[in-house]
C-alpha cells in the first residue's frame, strides 16, 4: 500500500477518521457504478452505499481524457477544429463554434451575416437532436423506451440535413474562424429542414404523452435530486439545470451572440430545483429550439459571402493571429459552453482552455445530489443534470 | 402400470410449452419493436439466443448453489406447468389445487434468488433485495384476486374452474372477479417482470441484478426457465379469468391476448422504484382487491 | 493585449481611472473602490478585468463573489520564458450580465496559492483540475491527486510546456507510435 | 409404575441429576437420556393412545393431580418430545453448565405437563415450572430481557390464576372434564353471565397469548429467544410457545360452546373464534414484518416464530375442523422447521461467535452440513410445495378460504411473501456474499449439533411428501375425517394436493434442468472480486455484500407504521406505572406495619365479596 | 491480500461441441449481444444503429448490460489506458466464444490521437480485435458492415480472437503489465480505499 496513489494530507485525514484500520467496513457497501454501465457512458461514481440509500458518492472521471488542450497546443488554429469538436459528442457544433468565436474575436474579424445565419441555424439544429438524444436517455434511464427509439429516429432526420449541409453526421468541421466551411446546399435543404422542424413539432403531443405528462415519471422524478438557487450559483451550474432552480440565466439572452438577440424566444424557469423542474424545462427548451429554428427559417439566409475575405486564409496551416487571449461562450443543451484561447502569436494556439458545463455539474454536485439518494435515483439525477463526461475529461 | 398417455402428453405439453414461451418471448420483442417503430428480431429469436448462451464453451460457477439455483428454478416452472389444465390436457391439475399454482409459480424466484445471492455480487445482492421486496408488496393483491375468485366459484380446483366458467360464463363477465382480474393484471406485470415493474432486473440502475453474473448455460437454463414460466403465468391468466380453453389454439389466442396487454402496458410506462411499488401495490390495487373480495363473500 | 511585457501592464495602471462611463465601467469602479490592490480595466462589452497579486487573490475573489456570482473556470497559462503560472479566474455575473477574467501570476517553481473552495464549492474540481495538469498546489483543498489522468501521466503534469508529449508517448508507446520520427521536429499535420 | 410419570418426571430427575453431577459427559449422557425417554415411552404408547386414552392420577399431598394422555395430548407431546430430544442433541454442543440442562430439562417435563394435565391444577402448576425454567434460562444470559418475559409471564399467570378462580367459584370444579361439562350446561342455567364469560375469555386469551407471543403480547418473544441458549432456543420456541396454542384449545374444548351460546355469531363466523383469527392475522403481519426488518439474526427467528406461531392462532381461529387440522399440522410443521432453524442458528453462533448479520457472510463454504440444513428449514418455512411447511400452510389456507374468511386468507398470503423475504435475508447475510476475513477459519458444527439438526430435518421431508401420515392422525383427534386422502394426498371439499406428484413433477423437472446443465460448458470456479462491477477491479477490502439494512426499501414505505411501536408503548406504559407506583408509595408506604395488614385485610375482603357475590 | 485471479481464464479446458457445433455457429452468428460499454466518441452511434431508421435488433443483435451474457464488444473509439484497464476486465469476464469489434480509426492506430499522451496507439496489442472498421467516426452503415463481417468470420471460423487471447495469454498479459506496471489491478482498485 506504499506508493498507494493519495496524497500525504489525504492519508493523515483517512488515519484520522479511521478509515484504514478494517479491511471491510462493514455498515456500508460499495457500489462501483460505471464505466460498463447501461447509466452512465464512461464515467465511473463509486457509490458507498447503506441499504438502498447513497451514503457517499465519489465520481472517478478520466475515461475519454485525450489531453485535447495539449494536442490543440501542437496544432495549427484551423486544424484544431477537427480536434476540438470531439470535446462534446452529442452536440459537436458548440465547441466548433466556443472556439471559432474565440478566434474571431482574438483576429478581430468580422464574420458575414450568411455565416452567423448558417451558423446560429447549425447551433439550433444541433441543440434539437441533442434534444432528442437527451429524450431517449433519459427514458432508458427510467426505463421508457419508446419515446427514447422515436426520438433517436427523429434525430436521424436531422443527421440527414447535417450531412448535407456539412458532409459529416456526427462530427461535422463545419464552422471554423471566419465563417462556415462550405454554403448552404440549396433552397431544397432549407425546405427539408422546415419540414422536419413541421414534423418534430407535430411529434411534440406524443412526447408529452407518453414521457412528460406520465404518472410514473413525475413520481421518479418529483422531489428527487433537489438543488436551491444559491446552492447552484455556488458551483457553477448552468443551462437548465440552473434555470429550474429559478435563475433566469441563458447565454443566448444574457451574453447574446449571433443573431439571438433579434431573435424571439422565452428562457423558461422553474423554482422547484428537483429532477422533474430539469425535466420539464428541458422540455421546454425544446419547443423553444423549435421555434427559433422555425424563425430563422422565416428569416431566411442573408445573401452574401459565408467566409470572410482575408489574404491570410490564402496559407491555412500558417495562419496566424495576433498576440491576445478570448473567452466565448455559447449555450449548449447541457449549459454555458466556454473556451478561452490564448494567442502568442505564432500559427498555433498558446493555450485553449475549454469549459465544459457538466465540469460543475457533473462532479461536486453530482456528489452532493447524490447524498442520500436512493439507488434507483442515480440515473435519474444522473441523466437530469445531463452529464456529459467528455466535458470533464477533455 | 405406467400411464403412457399420461408421459406423452407430459413430453408433448413440456415441448410445446417451451417452444411456444420462447416465441411468446419473441412475439414481445417483436410487438415492443413495432411499437418503438421498428422492425424488430424474428419470433423465434430467443431460441437463437438460448442455443447461442448454450453454446458457450465457457462457463463461471459461484458454488454449488450457483448452479442449483437455476436448476431449481426451471424445475419448479415444469413443475407449476404440469398442474395447469393446458386447453384439453389435464396433465396433473386434478392433482392439485391454485394454492399449489400459485406457490409452484413462485418458488422459481426463489431458485433465481438463490443462485443470484451466491455470487456475492452487490449488483446481484440489490436485484435480490428487490425481487423479494416487488414479492412481498404484489403478494396481497395477488392473493385478494385468487381469494375473489376462489369465493365466486367455490372451489380450489383448476379444472372445477375452468369447467364452471365453461358452464356459467367466463370469471371476467362477473363484476366481481372483473374487479379481481383488473388487480391480477396489474401483478401479472410484475410476474412477467415487465414495466412499470421491472425493478428486478431495471439495466440502467443495477445492470441486470439478479441475472447480472450469470451466462452460458446458467442463462440459458435461466431463459428456458423464463419460457416456461411465461407460457405457464399466461395460461394460468386464461383459466383463471378467460375461462380456460377446449383446444391448444383457444388457449394460445387467450394468452396472445394477455401477453398483448401486458407489452402495451409495459410500453407507454417507466419503472417505479422499489418503495413506490410497495405503496402502489398496497394502495390502489388492495383496496380493488379488498372490494373484489367483500363483494364474493 | 500582450501580457508578456512589462511595460504594458504599466501603461494599464496609469489608465486605471480611464473608465468608461457604461455598465461595466461602473462595475469595474465599485469593485475597485472595495479593493484598492487590484487592478482593473474593461475589455469590451460584458467582459473586464482584473489583475491581482496572488497575496491577496483570495481577499480580492471574496469581495467578487458578491457581484460575480458564479466561477465558471480556473485556466492556466503557463508563460515559460518567464517563469510564470497566469492563472485566469473566469467570473460570471449572473445579475449584470458582465464577465470578468481574474488574472493572478505565480511563479513556476513551487506554485502554490490559497483555494477558493470557501467562496466557490465548485473550485474543488477546477483546482483538482489545475492541479492535475499544471502541478500547482491550491492549499486548503482536500481532493487534490490523480483526479483524471493516471498516476504515470499525473506526476509529469501534461499540460505544463515543458512535458515533453511526444517523447513521453515514444517512450510508452515504443514501435506503435509508428508515425512519429525523432529526427523531424515540426510537425504540421 | 405408570409410564406416563416417566414420560413426565424423567426430564426433570435427568435434569437435577446432570446439574447434581455437572461432569463432561455425565451431564450430557444423563441429560440426553432423559430427553430420549419421552419420546421413547410416547412412540411405546402410541398403540394405547389410538384405542383409549390412558389416564393417571397423582395424588399430592390431598391435592389430586389428574393426567391423561389423550390423541391430542399424545400428539403435542410427541411434538414437544421430538423438539426436545433435538433440543437435548444440541445441548450438548452448545452447553458447558449443569444449570442449562437443569432448566432446559425443567421445562420440558413443564411443557409435557401442559399437555398431559387434566386439571387446572397440575395446569397451572406445570405451567408455572415451565414458566420459571425458561425465565431462569434467559436469566443467565440477559436480565432485562429476562424481566420482560417475567412481567409479561406474571400477567399471564395472573390473568390464568383469576380465571381460574373464577371458574371454580362458578363451577365448583378444576378437573377440564366436570368443568367442560358444567359450562355446557350453564348455557341453559345461565348462572354466568355475557360480561363474566367475556371477561373469562380474555384472561385465559391473554394468559396463553402471552405464550403463543400474539401480537401485542408479543413484546417479550424477541429478547427472550435471542437472549438464551440456542439449542435452547429450538425448544422453547418450538414446543413451549405450543403451549400457549394448547391453551387457545383448551378454550374451546372447555368453553366453546359457551362462548358460542353467549357471543354469538359474527357474519357467520364464531365470534370469539373471529377475535382469535384477527389476533392470529395481526401477528401474522405485524411479526412478519418486523422479522424482515430484523439485522440479528436471532431477532429475526424469534419475530419469525411470533409470526408462525399467529399461523397456528389463524387457522384456530378459523373454527372449523379443517382450521383445526392446519393449525395442529403447523404446531408440528413450526415445531421442526422452527426447532431446525434455531438449532442452525446454534450452530452458526457456536463456531462463529456472532450474532449479527453485519458481521457474517459467505459461511456457505464452511459449513456446508449446517447450510443444507438451513437451506430445508428455510424452504420448509417459506412453504416451497415438497415440505412438511408447505402442507400445514396449505391445509390453513384452504380452510381460511373456505370459511369465507377472505381477509384474514390475505393475510396469510402476505405473510407467506414476507416469510420469503426474511428466510432469504437469512440466506443472504449468513451464507452467501463475502466472508469477512475473520470467519476465514470457522469449521463445520460439532457432530451432536448436526445430529440435532438431522433429527428435526427428516420429518420436515418426510412429512412434506407423506402428509397424509399426520393429517391421518389429526383426523383421529378430530374423531372425523377432516382431511381426506391417503399417505400422499391430501383431499378438502374443495382442494386436492398431492405431495407425492408434486415431488415427482419438481423432480422431473430438475431432471430437465439438469440435463441441460450438464449438457453445458463445464463451470470453473471464480471468487467474488471477478465478478460484475462495472469494469471496475476489486479486492477483498471492499465491502461487497448488503450487510446492514438490506430491506430498506421497505422500512422506507412502512416509515408512517414503523413509526408506532408496542415495545416503546409498553416502556412508556412501565415509565407512567413507575411513576403512579411512586406517587402511591409515598401516600400508603409509610413503613407503618399496622397499616400493610389493614390493605391487606382489605384486599382480601374486596376478593372475597366479589368471589361470593 | 486475494490475489485478484485472472490466471483462471486460461486454465479451464475447452468443450467441444462436435455433433451440435454447426447449429451452435449459426445461433452464434444470430444473436450477438453487445456488451454495453461505450468506450469512446463512437458510442454515440449505436443509438441509431439500435433504432428505427439502422435497427440491428433485427439481425439479434442488442445491447445487454451484463458482459458475462456478451459475445461482441464493441470497442467504439479511441481508448486511453483508464479505460483500457475496464475493457481488459470487463473481456476477461465474458465468456467465449467473445468477439472484439473496434471501432473508428483510433483503436487501430490512434487516429486523430496520434501523438496524445494518453490514447493506446495500437489496440491488438492488449486485446485480439477480430474486425476493425476504419474512419472517424465510422457510418453506422459502416458498423453494419464491420457487423455482418464479423458474422460472416463467425460462420467460417476465422474470428478466432478468444483463441488467441487463450493461446497468447503471456504475451497479452506481458503488454498490458508493461502498459499499466504490474499488479495494475489490485492499485487501481485500492485507489478508492481511502475516500470511503
Amino acid at each position: 500500500m506504499a506508493d498507494l496513489e493519495v496524497p500525504n494530507e489525504l492519508r493523515r485525514e483517512a488515519k484520522e477518521h479511521d478509515m484504514y484500520l478494517h479491511p471491510i467496513d462493514r455498515d456500508t457497501y460499495e457500489l462501483f457504478f460505471g464505466p460498463q454501465h447501461m447509466a452512465t457512458e464512461n464515467f465511473s461514481i463509486i457509490l458507498k452505499m447503506d441499504g438502498n440509500r447513497i451514503e457517499k458518492a465519489i465520481v472517478n472521471p478520466g475515461f475519454l481524457h485525450r489531453g485535447f488542450e495539449k494536442l490543440a497546443e501542437g496544432r495549427p488554429y484551423f486544424t484544431n477544429i477537427a480536434l476540438l469538436l470531439r470535446i462534446c459528442v452529442p452536440e459537436s457544433d458548440v465547441p466548433e463554434n466556443i472556439y471559432s468565436m474565440a478566434v474571431d474575436e482574438i483576429v478581430g474579424w468580422e464574420v458575414p451575416e450568411r455565416a452567423i445565419w448558417i451558423r446560429t441555424t447549425v447551433l439550433e439544429m444541433a441543440r434539437v437532436s441533442a434534444w432528442m438524444f437527451w429524450i431517449m436517455g433519459f427514458g432508458n434511464e427510467i426505463g421508457l423506451y419508446t419515446p427514447g427509439q422515436w426520438a433517436a429516429a427523429y434525430r436521424e432526420r436531422f443527421m440527414r440535413l447535417y450531412e448535407e449541409l456539412t458532409g459529416g453526421r456526427v462530427y461535422h468541421i463545419y464552422t471554423v474562424p471566419g465563417g462556415v466551411r462550405r454554403d448552404i446546399p440549396g433552397d431544397r435543404w432549407l425546405r427539408q429542414l422546415r419540414d422536419t422542424v413541421e414534423y418534430v413539432k407535430g411529434k411534440m403531443k406524443d412526447f408529452d404523452e407518453i414521457l412528460f405528462d406520465n404518472y410514473i415519471t413525475f413520481e421518479r422524478t418529483e422531489g428527487v435530486g433537489v438543488m436551491d438557487k444559491r446552492f447552484a450559483l455556488k458551483h457553477a451550474v448552468t443551462g437548465p439545470n440552473l434555470r429550474a432552480t429559478g435563475v433566469p440565466y441563458d447565454v443566448r439572452k444574457d451574453d447574446p451572440y449571433y443573431l439571438y438577440d433579434q431573435l424571439d424566444f422565452e428562457v423558461p424557469v422553474l423554482k422547484e430545483g428537483d429532477s422533474l423542474a430539469r425535466v420539464l424545462i428541458r422540455r421546454y427548451e425544446l419547443e423553444q429550439d423549435l421555434y427559433i429554428l422555425e424563425q430563422l427559417l422565416d428569416m431566411g439566409p442573408p445573401s452574401g459571402p459565408y467566409m470572410v475575405q482575408d489574404a491570410r486564409l490564402k496559407a491555412l496551416p500558417r495562419f496566424k493571429p495576433p498576440k491576445g487571449d478570448a473567452y466565448a461562450h455559447v449555450e449548449s443543451t447541457k449549459g454555458d459552453f466556454g473556451a478561452y484561447v490564448v494567442s502568442d502569436g505564432s500559427h498555433k494556439p498558446y493555450r485553449v482552455h475549454v469549459r465544459g458545463p457538466s465540469q460543475s455539474h457533473g462532479v461536486t454536485v453530482l456528489e452532493e445530489l447524490l447524498k442520500g439518494a436512493r439507488l434507483a435515483d442515480v440515473p435519474v439525477i444522473l441523466k437530469t443534470l445531463d452529464n456529459c463526461p467528455p466535458d470533464i475529461d477533455r | 402400470m405406467i400411464d403412457w398417455k399420461l408421459i406423452l402428453e407430459v413430453i408433448g405439453i413440456l415441448l410445446y410449452a417451451t417452444f411456444m414461451g420462447f416465441i411468446f418471448m419473441g412475439i414481445e420483442r417483436k410487438a415492443m419493436a413495432r411499437i418503438q417503430r421498428r422492425v424488430g428480431p424474428p419470433l423465434y429469436q430467443p431460441i437463437i439466443d438460448t442455443l447461442k448462451l448454450l453454446g458457450k464453451k465457457e462457463s463461471i460457477s459461484h458454488g454449488f448453489i450457483y448452479d442449483f439455483g437455476p436448476v431449481f428454478a426451471l424445475g419448479a416452472s415444469i413443475a407449476a406447468l404440469l398442474f395447469i389444465p393446458i386447453a384439453n390436457f389435464q396433465l396433473f391439475s386434478s392433482n392439485a389445487d391454485l394454492i399449489v399454482v400459485a406457490y409452484l409459480l413462485e418458488v422459481p424466484m426463489l431458485g433465481i434468488m438463490l443462485g443470484a445471492m451466491s455470487s456475492g455480487n452487490p449488483f446481484s445482492a440489490v436485484g435480490v433485495q428487490r425481487g423479494l421486496l416487488t414479492m412481498v408488496a404484489m403478494q396481497l393483491p395477488y392473493g385478494l384476486a385468487l381469494i375473489a375468485l376462489i369465493q365466486h366459484w367455490g372451489t380450489f380446483k383448476l379444472s372445477e374452474i375452468v369447467a364452471l366458467q365453461g358452464a356459467q360464463g367466463w370469471s371476467v363477465t362477473v363484476p366481481a372477479l372483473l374487479i379481481a382480474m383488473i388487480v391480477f393484471d396489474i401483478v401479472f406485470q410484475a410476474m412477467l417482470g415487465l414495466e412499470p415493474f421491472d425493478i428486478i432486473t431495471a439495466p440502467a440502475e443495477i445492470s441486470m441484478g439478479p441475472m447480472v453474473e450469470y451466462g452460458g448455460k446458467h442463462a440459458a437454463i435461466l431463459f428456458t426457465q423464463h419460457a416456461v414460466q411465461i407460457f405457464a403465468e399466461t395460461a394460468f391468466f386464461a383459466v383463471l379469468f378467460l375461462g380456460g380453453a377446449s383446444n391448444l389454439l383457444e388457449l394460445l389466442i387467450k394468452q396472445i391476448a394477455v401477453l398483448f396487454i401486458a407489452i402495451f402496458v409495459a410500453s407507454i410506462y417507466p419503472r417505479f422504484t422499489i418503495d413506490q411499488a410497495a405503496k402502489f401495490f398496497w394502495k390502489w390495487p388492495t383496496i380493488l382487491g379488498i372490494i373484489a373480495v367483500l363483494l364474493t363473500v | 493585449m500582450d501580457m508578456n511585457e512589462k511595460n504594458v501592464e504599466e501603461k494599464v495602471e496609469e489608465s486605471r481611472p480611464e473608465l468608461p462611463d457604461t455598465r461595466e465601467g461602473r462595475l469595474v469602479k465599485a469593485l475597485i473602490e472595495k479593493a484598492p490592490y487590484a487592478e482593473g480595466s474593461v475589455r469590451r462589452e460584458r467582459r473586464v478585468e482584473f489583475r491581482v497579486s496572488v497575496e491577496r487573490i483570495h481577499e480580492f475573489l471574496e469581495l467578487a463573489s458578491e457581484t460575480f456570482e458564479m466561477l465558471m473556470q480556473i485556466s492556466v497559462v503557463d508563460w515559460i520564458k518567464e517563469g510564470e503560472f497566469e492563472l485566469v479566474y473566469q467570473l460570471w455575473s449572473v445579475s449584470e450580465s458582465v464577465h470578468a477574467f481574474v488574472r493572478t501570476r505565480i511563479p513556476r517553481e513551487n506554485a502554490k496559492l490559497p483555494t477558493v473552495m470557501d467562496v466557490w464549492p465548485v473550485a474543488e474540481t477546477y483546482e483538482r483540475e489545475a492541479h492535475e495538469f499544471f502541478g500547482i498546489i491550491f492549499e486548503g483543498n482536500p481532493r487534490l491527486g490523480p483526479f483524471i489522468l493516471e498516476e504515470r501521466e499525473y506526476k509529469k503534469h501534461p499540460l505544463r510546456k515543458d512535458f515533453n508529449m511526444l517523447g513521453h508517448v515514444k517512450a510508452i508507446y515504443g514501435e506503435d507510435f509508428d508515425r512519429y520520427d525523432e529526427s523531424k521536429t515540426n510537425y504540421v499535420i | 409404575m405408570n409410564e406416563i410419570l416417566i414420560i413426565l418426571f424423567t426430564p426433570l430427575l435427568a435434569g437435577v441429576l446432570a446439574w447434581a453431577f455437572d461432569f463432561r459427559g455425565v451431564r450430557e449422557v444423563i441429560g440426553l437420556i432423559g430427553a430420549a425417554v419421552p419420546l421413547a415411552y410416547l412412540v411405546k404408547l402410541y398403540p394405547a393412545v389410538i384405542e383409549k386414552p390412558v389416564d393417571y392420577a397423582l395424588t399430592v399431598g390431598g391435592f389430586t393431580l389428574q393426567f391423561q394422555l389423550g390423541t391430542m395430548s399424545w400428539y403435542f407431546a410427541a411434538v414437544a418430545s421430538l423438539v426436545g430430544l433435538a433440543m437435548a442433541f444440541g445441548l450438548v454442543a452448545t452447553s458447558r453448565s449443569g444449570y442449562d440442562w437443569l432448566f432446559a430439562l425443567m421445562s420440558f417435563t413443564g411443557v409435557l405437563g401442559v399437555f398431559l394435565s387434566q386439571d387446572f391444577i397440575g395446569f397451572f402448576l406445570l405451567w408455572e415450572l415451565m414458566t420459571f425454567a425458561s425465565f431462569m434460562m434467559v436469566l443467565k444470559r440477559n436480565r432485562h430481557e429476562s424481566l420482560k418475559y417475567f412481567v409479561l409471564s406474571v400477567i399471564g399467570a395472573y390473568a390464568m390464576l383469576l380465571a381460574i378462580g373464577i371458574l371454580y367459584a362458578r363451577t365448583g370444579a378444576l378437573d377440564f372434564e366436570t368443568i367442560r361439562q358444567a359450562l355446557i350446561i350453564d348455557v341453559s342455567l345461565g348462572t354466568i353471565g355475557k360480561g363474566e364469560t367475556i371477561l373469562l375469555f380474555t384472561l385465559f386469551l391473554t394468559a396463553f397469548g402471552v405464550k403463543a407471543g400474539a401480537v401485542p403480547l408479543h413484546v417479550w418473544a424477541p429478547g427472550a429467544y435471542s437472549e438464551t441458549d440456542q439449542s435452547y432456543t429450538a425448544f422453547f420456541s418450538g414446543a413451549l410457545s405450543k403451549a400457549g396454542v394448547y391453551g387457545i384449545l383448551l378454550i374451546y374444548m372447555l368453553m366453546g360452546y359457551k362462548l358460542y351460546a353467549e357471543l354469538g355469531t359474527f357474519h357467520g363466523h364464531l365470534t370469539f373464534a373471529y377475535v382469535i383469527a384477527w389476533i392470529g392475522a395481526i401477528t401474522v403481519v405485524v411479526a412478519s414484518f418486523l422479522a424482515v426488518l430484523q439485522e440479528d439474526i436471532r431477532k429475526l427467528f424469534a419475530y419469525s416464530s411470533v409470526g408462525q406461531v399467529g399461523y397456528i392462532l389463524l387457522a384456530f381461529g378459523v373454527g372449523s375442523p379443517l382450521g383445526f387440522a392446519g393449525g395442529l399440522f403447523h404446531v408440528l410443521s413450526h415445531a421442526i422447521f422452527k426447532g431446525l432453524f434455531w438449532l442452525v442458528t446454534a450452530a452458526i453462533i457456536l463456531q462463529t461467535g456472532r450474532t449479527r448479520f453485519r458481521d457474517m457472510g459467505g459461511l456457505a463454504e464452511k459449513m456446508p452440513f449446517t447450510f443444507a440444513m438451513g437451506l430445508i428449514a428455510v424452504l420448509s418455512l417459506a412453504g416451497i410445495p415438497p415440505m412438511a411447511g408447505f402442507a400445514s400452510k396449505w391445509l390453513i389456507y384452504e380452510a381460511a378460504i373456505q370459511a369465507h374468511m377472505p381477509l384474514v386468507a390475505g393475510a396469510i398470503f402476505l405473510g407467506s411473501g414476507l416469510a420469503f423475504a426474511y428466510v432469504v435475508r437469512f440466506l443472504y447475510g449468513v451464507w452467501f456474499g463475502q466472508r469477512p476475513s475473520e470467519l476465514e477459519d470457522v469449521k463445520e458444527a460439532p457432530l451432536p449439533l448436526l445430529l440435532a439438526m438431522t433429527i428435526l430435518a427428516i420429518p420436515n421431508l418426510v412429512f412434506g411428501v407423506a402428509p397424509g401420515v399426520v393429517t391421518g392422525y389429526i383426523n383421529r383427534i378430530l374423531m372425523g375425517d377432516v382431511v381426506g386422502g391417503d399417505y400422499y394426498r391430501l383431499v378438502t371439499q374443495t382442494g386436492t394436493y398431492n405431495a407425492l406428484l408434486v415431488s415427482t413433477a419438481l423432480v422431473i423437472g430438475l431432471a430437465i434442468a439438469g440435463l441441460v446443465y450438464l449438457y453445458g460448458a463445464k463451470a470453473r470456479r471464480v471468487p467474488v472480486t471477478d465478478t460484475y462491477q462495472s469494469g471496475n477491479p476489486v479486492t477483498e477490502e471492499f465491502n461487497l455484500s448488503i450487510r446492514r439494512n438490506f430491506y430498506r426499501p421497505l422500512a422506507e414505505a412502512l416509515e408512517f407504521w414503523l413509526r408506532y411501536s408496542w415495545d416503546r408503548f409498553y416502556e412508556r406504559l412501565a415509565k407512567l406505572s413507575e411513576d403512579f407506583a411512586d406517587a402511591l408509595r409515598q401516600a400508603f408506604y409509610n413503613g407503618n406495619v399496622q397499616s400493610y395488614s389493614w390493605y391487606l385485610a382489605i384486599v382480601l375482603l374486596i376478593l372475597a365479596l366479589w368471589g361470593v357475590l | 491480500m486475494s490475489e485478484i485471479g485472472n490466471d483462471g481464464v486460461i486454465s479451464y479446458e475447452l468443450k467441444e461441441f462436435k455433433l451440435f457445433e454447426p447449429l451452435f455457429k449459426w445461433a452464434r452468428k444470430k444473436s450477438l449481444w453487445i456488451v454495453a460499454f461505450c468506450t469512446g466518441c463512437g458510442g454515440i452511434e449505436i443509438p441509431p444503429l439500435a433504432t428505427a431508421r439502422y435497427d440491428f435488433e433485427r439481425f439479434g443483435i442488442m445491447p445487454n448490460p451484463s458482459p458475462r451474457m456478451g459475445d461482441l464488444f464493441l470497442i467504439t473509439g479511441y481508448v486511453t489506458p483508464k479505460t483500457l484497464k475496464r475493457i481488459i476486465i470487463t473481456y476477461e469476464m465474458m465468456q467465449d466464444p467473445k468477439y472484439i469489434l473496434a471501432h473508428g480509426s483510433c483503436p487501430i492506430n490512434g487516429g486523430v490521437y496520434w501523438d496524445s499522451y494518453n490514447v493506446v496507439k495500437q489496440l491488438d496489442r492488449y486485446i485480439p480485435v477480430d474486425v476493425a472498421i476504419a474512419g472517424c467516426m465510422p457510418r453506422p452503415e459502416a458498423v453494419m458492415d464491420g457487423i455482418m463481417e464479423m458474422m460472416r468470420r463467425i460462420e467460417d471460423g476465422t474470428a478466432d480472437g478468444w483463441k488467441r487471447y487463450r493461446e497468447n495469454y503471456e504475451y497479452y498479459r506481458r503488454n498490458q503489465d508493461e502498459l499499466f506496471g504490474e499488479g495494475w489491478r489490485e492499485k487501481e482498485a485500492r485507489r478508492w480505499l481511502a475516500w470511503i
